[in-house]
């Protein structure tokens, strides 16, 4: 087992990995910033290593101070957490290099799946169902004979555009016929190439999303799937697993699917597959994740598995603690919001001072935080201040566990989105399961009419 | 001025019962600013890294630097105007000298100026060479030789002139 | 410069039950700065019971006791030394005559004395007289007749002879 | 269901009712003595009465003063958590004939129970095993011929004595014909009554007890045991389900006969069995407690069944939420540590303002508490601040979730035992599950030593 595991992370996940370490005997260290040396990562880790001012670039992306600061603190590994390191193959590459282990996925995992285009070869390789779309088409002909295939409606793109630049929803043959034209003189002025394709469109899709765990020796195992449908702006809020538009039978399938594909591909630790789920139950691959995501806790909730000390076991060589041939119990219901200091109407970053904080507690409710009452939230990172986990036998009882876990946490002198996940769990499309990535928008568009 | 202490403290009390955090009071000859501390978490701290480098066994002395890695070593005030704290820019071990062999770079007593090597801060291997951003007198060598430095810790008291 | 410490105090007090966190003053010769911190957790405050009493129809009125708990009721002094509260020695529901029909037993202006009943609190179908602990002149009812009390709610505010 | 429950209780177990009403859309009330006016039930609770000055017999054992709160807040129910009037017969039966449903066994289980004469007979009657004794003897030949199918150690004691006057521990033949005069003349002399009976001794018992939920109408089911054999002044300290010292076979076995036991007698709600566990693997009924208990959350969090849930659903008519044919299936080990105000080397009580509160969180972990941040402890009750709980896979899970949590738990102002709790789950006859009642004394004897 590993004996000293430097967390190159803030935070609430800097905090999650310190308590997977310290339940297993190991040492932690953290890394902070200047305007970190008051957090709670530092004040619960064993040892602490300022590593640089305020910026990430300078300070949680700064590669020499984080392995200077394994190497004066005598780490044997690093955990990157998620975001700023955790998907840099070129980091995980260095670490290996300079003697601490990487406990993350191999670089190689990293780089196969970091890219959009070899990422989707790959999957296709694997037999995942990615979404269904042409090559370049020849003219309007041609692509009403293709459309008729994939079916209505499609999106109409430009091969050299992006970013949502140059693209068109359409809905009928006659519709496709009339905005052909008018899209490629577009694409031709826009980015001198008139070529385009199309792809299925999907009106109100879910985000679902499945959790791997592998040795990468050939133990691999998938963990069901988290709903994350609930977004604002592309960032997930609240995530839940199960997903109730997912069927025992389909949940099933792709487990045994993805358990597969991951076992061709070599796959090591943790890592997530996106899917989209459209409204007739077809599920179109995005993306992989080669890291441990912000959510992961309501799949450990419902698996009993903890993915970070799998993590630790697998970076350790001492492989998963999941027999092969136990398959996989998920019990009950799991809800996370995500509490950030926010404004919940608008969105804007609320740091500042914590003058008061009381955390909810009891049964089925779990709290992954990184703050503490009298704590500064500085503005220079994001605005995640706690998790808020529940678990219920069913997803009503998760949902009543966090509307009262909601009631009963208190966080004074600075806003936070506490008040927009209370109207969430009010919210009768909510309750009933009726989800997709538009959810959040009509939620407010309702307000305001 | 006339300081009423007890007045002052029965100020005190009542800020103290009542949670005010702060008070100011000016008056043509006064001025009064009381502020209370906030009664903030106090976990324990992690213990201060003390350890030697472990990149190389206790005593031994690195190779000469094959890289130079130049960074100004930024300066921080001291209570006396006149006096500045060289800080570390980065996370590594601290050497007063290029090898075991050779005289230190500075030392107490000894004048420095903009660009003046002061110490080498290693960290992955590669030397870094500490220049100075300021002129003056160093006062003070604040860490040992061979011991390790975070990022911002104070490296050498200087007299500016 | 004066200080008026039970002014400021007063100013204290005032924000810390008004939720108000800063406060400026400035005139000709004095300015005064107040800011309050973080009270202790500010969980929100369980709402004050204002239904009527559940045992009964709304509007409606007990019949007359049967049996009779005499009570003293405490006095609380008020800022004014000569005033005092009389607070209810029991939970329940507050009456402020023995049946609908009857005069009240006491009401602003007149004087009590040293038992005498003021009121009744009801509870778990008891009606319990309340009775004076001290003699005066009662100069308010705090309590709207037929309403719910609690252990300790002020009741009457009378002025001491 | 019930629609306004008033909660005769303070601290944790008034937070935990209070919280398992919210979760049900039940409003809660809550009682407070003068002293509680600030307390976190008054805080989490829809709304509050004041019932009395800070002495118990004054507030939170006045049962008109409750019974009048009642009304004033027009609840339909009372739950008594546990302490105070929990085990009143008298009470449950004021509020029934004041329209109120008691949230509890019936006056006529808590009767038959509470007294422990007439509770050992129904339990002789229901088959459940008690410490083998003898009558009165005549001499001390029939106790010599007695002990010997009693078996050796075997306590001698007056008829007429009580509370360990007049006991003696025998351990052979011949040391009892020596005792027996002796111990005749003694119990003639202290209590004018030489009437002398035999019972077996059990030189290192361990506590164990055995959860009940019933709903009265023949559905009772049997969730477990815990061992709660780490005691101080016959005080639990720290409790764990399930334990290490019963076999599958002997589970099996007593929960068996405790659900016949139970659907016989007509028990309803919650209730526990205590019985002592001795070398051989015997168990003897001590006493059985018609309330819910402290400890119930080990119970809970192995059994996934929620039992302040399951109370109100009897009371409400609603019957167990678990199927009748479903089988209990117990899951992993958990472990409660009792965090008091209290220094940890004298067990004096620590009453006082809490400067600083940060509780433990994160994967596994459960706190059931009734303080927060600044808030003053009042002298005048009993010094449970909160109930730590992890939930691992195994017990050495459990513990080192316990060990990192109560290292996080930051309770500042006042002395807890936290750190006498983190002596214990470091402590290799702890670890090793190597427990008896006698587990505390030898600890502070081996320090001592």
């Amino acid at each position: 087992m590993l004996k000293k595991v430097l967390i190159a992370n803030r935070g609430e996940i800097a905090v999650r990995v310190i308590r997977a370490c310290r339940e297993l005997g190991i040492e932690a260290v953290a890394v902070h910033s200047t305007v970190d040396a008051e957090a709670l990562h530092v004040r619960l880790a064993d040892r602490a290593v300022c590593i640089g001012p305020a910026p990430s670039a300078q300070s949680y992306l700064n590669v020499p101070a984080i392995i200077a600061a394994a190497e004066i603190a005598g780490a044997d590994a690093i955990h990157p957490g998620y975001g700023f390191l955790s998907e840099n193959a070129e980091f995980a590459d260095i670490c290996e290099q300079c003697g601490l282990t990487f406990i993350g996925p191999t670089p190689r995992d990293m780089q196969q799946w970091g890219e959009k285009v070899p990422a989707r070869r790959l999957a296709t390789s694997l037999g995942l169902p990615l979404l269904p779309g042409t090559a370049v088409l020849a003219d309007a002909d041609d692509a009403v004979r293709q459309a008729e295939n994939i079916g209505y409606p499609v999106i109409l793109k430009a091969s050299a555009g992006g970013g949502g630049r140059g693209m068109k929803i359409v809905r009928s043959a006659p519709e496709l016929r009339r905005v052909f034209p008018q899209a490629q003189s577009e694409a031709i002025a826009g980015f001198r190439n008139g070529d385009l394709y199309l792809e299925r469109f999907v009106e109100e899709p879910r985000h679902i999303e499945f959790q791997v765990i592998a040795d990468g020796q050939g133990n691999a195992r998938v963990l069901g799937e988290r709903e994350c449908s609930i977004q604002r702006r592309h960032q997930k809020l609240l995530e839940e697993a199960p997903s109730v538009a997912m069927s025992q039978e389909l949940r099933g399938d792709m487990i045994a699917t993805l358990e597969r594909a991951m076992k061709e591909s070599g796959y090591r630790s943790a890592g997530t597959l996106e899917f989209l789920l459209d409204e007739r139950e077809n599920l179109y691959f995005m993306e992989m994740n080669t890291r441990i995501q912000v959510e992961h806790p309501v799949t450990e909730e419902v698996s009993g598995v903890d993915l970070i000390l799998e993590q630790i076991r697998i970076a350790s060589g001492e492989g998963l603690s999941i027999p092969k041939d136990r398959p996989i119990v998920l019990n009950g219901h799991a809800i996370e919001c995500r509490i950030n200091a926010e404004d919940p109407e608008t969105f804007a970053p609320w740091p500042g001072r914590i003058t008061e904080y009381h955390p909810a507690g009891g049964a089925g409710v779990r709290v992954d935080a990184g703050i503490y009452g009298g704590w500064r939230v500085p503005s220079a990172y994001d605005s995640l201040l706690l998790k808020l986990i529940t678990h219920g036998r069913s997803r009503s009882e998760a949902i009543r566990k966090m509307e009262r876990a909601l009631r009963e946490t208190l966080i004074g002198g600075i806003r936070t989105n506490v008040p927009l996940h209370l109207e969430i769990m009010r919210n009768a499309d909510f309750r009933d399961g009726r989800l997709s990535t538009k959810f959040l928008e009509r939620l407010r568009g309702s307000r305001a009419a | 001025m006339d300081i009423d202490i007890k007045q002052l403290r029965e100020l005190m009390k009542a800020m103290k019962q009542l949670g005010v955090t702060e008070l100011e009071l000016e008056g043509p000859e006064q001025r009064i600013m009381l502020r209370r501390g906030s009664d903030e978490a106090s976990f324990a701290t992690p213990t201060m890294m003390q350890q030697g480098s472990p990149s190389m066994p206790p005593g031994s002395f690195p190779p000469p630097p094959i890289e130079h890695a130049h960074a100004a070593a930024p300066a921080i005030p001291a209570d006396d105007e006149n006096v500045v704290f060289v800080t570390s820019p980065f996370v590594g071990t601290f050497y007063r000298s290029p090898s075991p062999d050779s005289a230190a770079f500075t030392d107490v007593g000894q004048a420095i100026s903009p660009g003046s090597v002061l110490c080498i801060v290693e960290a992955m291997k590669l030397m870094n060479e500490i220049e100075s951003e300021i002129a003056g007198t160093v006062i003070e060598v604040m860490v040992e030789n061979g011991k390790p430095v975070e990022f911002g810790d104070k490296l050498f008291k200087v007299k500016k002139s």
